[in-house]
């Protein structure tokens, strides 16, 4: 049984495991890189080791010095989180081979799940829909027209080790097809160091839904049901919610049943997610898998009522799943916001820097999973998510109006942040009538980039305070003696003859 | 003594009529308030106005006299405009160029990519240099057209926010 | 329909409140003492009066003043809370001639059920099951000593206006009876201004579990289960959890229908909770109805899944219950830790002061309700009641495990609290074993006092951290040119030259 | 220079051995520490000592030499020793009685009843005023028989902690 974990991440993905952990009883290893001294993973931790500079290469993506901190430290498993090394297969394997729990699937899954080509014809073979494409990588120009040709218009050519909207290419008229082949070839080439790519059909204005799943060492696989994530921005998710509002319970089975046959095909093993893509019909396609933790795992556990950190760390131990399928439910609705240090009004630039001041929501269907404090440093180097909300209401219209409730609870000064425009999503028609795609964004852009008018006597209050504050300071600047001298008069002489003597 | 404070592109008369404990008497363009105003935080006060709550917080900018104000709905710049601040606008008055031929990172990051050398003539909108944070690189263009008179970073340098990054000079005054 | 609702109250409760008038889009209006006008009530509200000086009679129990504050508003509702006016039937009818909706009970079924000896017979009537004891109050010693034999001893002897364990006497032996019954009467005199008292069997080592009930304006009544509350110290709760850990689902099935039959009996509306105790055998019996919203409610909310306040304003609007009893389910177990400022340390002693620090935990399954922020003042006026924290769990270990998780991230400091003590309670054994009675505190007292040893180390990083503050905080206050002189003779020697100069 | 730091009943020597920046070596009792010691808040330290890491909040106590420290776990109460509070501490020694004869508030509250008046003989345990806070009433009682010298509050005043409220004189002495 395990013990001790070592959580091969940072950030608020850290500090979550590491809750759970503690819960289990379990004593926690931390690393940390150079500009991580004084994080809030470092600080919850029972332990914590120093594995290098601040850029992610030569710290949470070293395999080296993790799993000799894991061994220095004795811990008997690695949480990976998810980014870094989490669907890194190599990794896995490495911990494999020094006797270290990895908490995720086998290197042999990561691999095939990772490679689009591999995943997509292994879900074919387990009647799986898949979008209609190419069944192989595209090996030439005259390849690619003709495959094109099969299909038609528009489709995506894709990376097959990709991810994150690299090596994607949409390809709308015939020619378009050379250049765009050869542009995702050498992005690929260039992110991945592998130029195989495929073509699949161009989903238009698609939803992005996935399904959570559990599978344990005994064959049994499970379900927790869906989370919508077509709130996105540039591919960068941005709000999530379950139930998704436009599934139908008939849908929902049949995408859940084809969910858990994609993770039986994948001789899965831990917690992972199906990601499908769907259209307006509700037809819906295999997209990918994710064989780790998802950031928006939040709202699942909200709904479905389980902790699925701990889930996981239950099937590494090797015991079998605590619910069976025909238990489960989603209760009431969960949405989540993501709340990025990033700078909306200047076109979302990042926006590192030190948090001087932060209030969190709190209160009935609230939680808010962290990591920043007052005076932490938020560095440059790692991603620019800082806290996640996730909220419940026993129906969506109730969810959504507490989730703005608490977002204009929420305030954090001294980095820029997002969380008037997810306030503003919230408020946004198409949101709030859950008819939205993966363009809500640009579609409503305008909406979106306006601020709530203040009102008049606002904007009085606003000049007020920043005058007094200024008033304030200026009094505290000036030395005591000359505030002496302004406000009183025989103080004035007092001084003046003690100046004299 | 009565000064002027400009919120994004409104500036304000301002004059503080009594002061005393919490009450504030106070006159925005020449429009009096009766005010029950109290710091609850660093920064942060609560104003009631005719029982009406109001919560801002200010946050000292890059001088004295700028902050940046949030309300529960928005977020303002505030400049506080006195004598000196009157005078140094004036002076520089006609002179906003000036700052167009520096390339400054508006935010922390890391050099990825200098794409040009000391010397070279660039074009407007030629790709200068690249700044990577947070997993995010941005290009940072030349405004318009000159020569590249200063180089102040090199590849793999972290920068802070303000930090000057490139020097280009006018290219027709030097040439 | 209720457009603004004006909160009679302070602290947690009054926030907790707007929250949900917030969420429903209702305008929300505070009232607030001298003591009280950075509260966070204040604070959170569109709008704030000021209705007198920090002694609760002269501001949250005056009701002229909370009338002309609603008045001058032009609120149409005004929510009681708990404590100061919610139980006040005066009040609640001086709302009603003000055409201002009162959210809570008519006048009648306040001072109905206020009257203990009148409650009593109400639910004898109904066929709700009463503690052994006289019909009606005492009227002589002979009338006392008649009905002791009649029920036999141990006996109670309470005050009929009492609450809060005021004018209560136990009675063991037959010669303590007058002497009781004399100090009884007299206390209840003090205390509420009416010396009427009435006989029960004192039940021995007795459970106190209340049922949470809804009743609407069209003679609906559900009953949303149970809270355990028997974790107590001098009558006050402490902690609360749910499901009582002692109930089968048959008793808890005919508590419910008493429950429900009790609240049609005092023909009443909104939420309101039936008080039982229990004895070890499972037998339970009325205690009294608290004709408000309970301290406790939040773990009501998370387990069934409903925002009482929000039911309430809707059953104060008329509109009829949003559920059915046969579609309520309780899911997991939620516990409610209630964190004081008192000093457990020096008899539990109150503890007033100004919080300079606090950290609230947070993750998966955490609820903190509370008001106070960096900088606040916790007055000396008010009840020492400041945080709660609510947690939720698939199982009762669970929620265990999680609560005093959540416990070791709360932080609060300035003011003392009982934060330690709450945690110690999570590790007793008798709580965890869900084996405990009113009397667990006292039981358990010495095992409760007892600090967890923090070990050797770390008492020498205590050392070492206050050593190296104190340090910092020396070298500060040196004047710079000292710090030159101690660090740098040849400063030391240019400063000598200046001086000679 | 070597001090003693008092921690509940122990009291410890300690001494700083070297510190540049966060690295700190020092010795308690003769045990070296080499430790990673970051201030991470006002008050709040994250030390990491052989890779364990602990976190200890400190907050001043009434002098400077005071301190309340809390872990995860416990509460301290710490005590710099120097050369003046050993002085000052000899100096008092066996004069501990001295604070015995005034009653003083142990929490800030408001008096609800002063139970004897001026010049009054009181016996030990009697007791002497009544101090109400959060709706809670404690009574404060004579530690040993004496005299009313003095009562410095009056009923209905808010009194803050540690505020002297009654002076009891040694009956004897003034008898």
């Amino acid at each position: 049984m395990i013990k001790k974990i070592l959580v091969a991440n940072r950030g608020e993905i850290a500090v979550r495991i590491m809750r759970s952990c503690r819960e289990m009883g379990l004593k926690t290893v931390a690393v940390y890189s150079d500009a991580d001294r004084k994080a809030m993973h470092v600080i919850y931790a029972d332990e914590a080791y120093h594995i290098g500079a601040s850029p992610s290469v030569e710290s949470y993506l070293n395999i080296d010095k993790i799993l000799s901190a894991a061994i220095q430290s004795g811990a008997d498993a690695i949480h990976p989180g998810y980014g870094f090394l989490s669907e890194n297969a190599l990794f896995s394997d490495r911990c494999n081979q020094e006797g270290i729990i990895f908490i995720g699937p086998s290197a042999h899954a990561i691999s095939m799940m990772g490679d689009k080509i591999t995943a997509r014809n292994t879900m074919m073979a387990a009647g799986v829909p898949v979008v209609p494409g190419a069944v192989g990588k595209i090996e030439s120009d005259e390849d690619a027209i003709k495959t094109i040709r099969e299909i038609g218009l528009p489709v995506m050519i894709k990376a097959s080790a990709g991810g994150g909207g690299k090596g994607m290419r949409l390809v709308t008229q015939a020619k378009e097809i050379k250049g765009a082949l050869r542009a995702a070839r050498s992005e690929a080439a260039t992110a991945f160091g592998d130029d195989s790519v495929f073509i699949e059909k161009y989903i238009q204005s698609p939803h992005h839904i996935e399904f959570q799943i559990l599978a344990d060492k005994h064959g049994n696989v499970i379900h927790l049901f869906e989370r919508e994530c077509s709130v996105q921005r540039r591919h960068q998710k941005i709000i999530e919610e379950t139930p998704s509002p436009i599934l139908t319970s008939v849908k929902r089975y049949e995408m859940g049943q084809h969910a858990i046959a994609a993770t039986k095909a994948a001789n899965y093993e831990g917690a992972g997610t199906i990601e499908f893509i769907v259209d307006k019909d509700l037809n819906y396609y295999f997209l990918e898998m994710n064989t780790r933790l998802q950031v928006e795992h939040p709202i699942t556990e909200r709904v479905v009522g389980v902790d699925l950190v701990k889930e996981q760390i239950d099937i590494a131990n090797g015991k079998p799943l605590n619910f069976k399928q025909e238990n489960l439910r989603q209760n009431g609705h969960a949405i989540e916001c993501r709340v990025y240090a990033e700078d909306p009004d200047n076109s979302f630039m990042p926006a590192p820097g030190i948090v001087t001041h932060i209030s969190t929501p709190s209160g009935v269907g609230i939680r808010v999973d962290g990591y920043i404090y007052e005076g932490s440093e938020i560095p440059i180097y790692y991603d620019p998510l800082i806290a996640k909300l996730i909220v419940w209401g026993r129906t969506r219209a109730e969810t959504i109006e507490r989730t703005r409730r608490a977002l204009q609870e929420f305030r954090i000064t001294g980095v820029k942040n997002n969380l008037k425009f997810l306030e503003r999503i919230l408020l946004a028609d198409d949101f709030v009538n859950g008819n939205y795609t993966t363009h809500f964004i640009d579609q409503n852009k305008e909406f979106l980039m306006q601020e709530d008018h203040c009102g008049d006597s606002c904007e009085d209050m606003v000049i007020i305070t920043a005058f007094l504050e200024y008033l304030d300071k200026i009094e505290k600047a000036t030395p005591k003696g000359m505030t002496a001298l302004k406000n009183n008069w025989k103080d004035y002489s007092r001084v003046r003859s003690v100046l004299k003597l | 003594m009565p000064y002027e404070v400009k919120v994004n592109k409104r500036t304000a008369n301002v004059e503080l009529l009594s002061r005393e404990g919490h009450h504030v008497l106070i006159a925005v363009d020449g429009k009096e308030y009766n005010l029950d105003f109290e710091m609850v935080g660093k920064g942060k006060y609560s104003i009631l106005h005719n029982n009406k709550s109001f919560n801002v917080e200010v946050i000292p900018g890059h001088t004295i006299k700028q902050y940046v104000a949030h309300t529960s709905k928005s977020t303002f710049h505030v400049d506080i405009v006195d004598a000196e601040s009157k005078y140094l606008e004036n002076r520089f008055k006609g002179q906003e160029d000036e700052g167009e031929s520096t390339i400054v990172a508006p935010i922390p990051g890391r050099v990825v990519k200098i794409l040009v050398n000391k010397d070279e003539l660039v074009e407007a909108g030629q790709t200068i240099i690249i700044i990577s944070a947070m997993k995010m690189e941005s290009e940072f263009k030349a405004k318009k057209p000159g020569r590249i008179a200063d180089i102040k970073v090199v590849e793999g340098q972290t920068v802070d926010a303000r930090q000057v990054l490139v020097i280009i000079e006018d290219a027709i005054e030097h040439s």
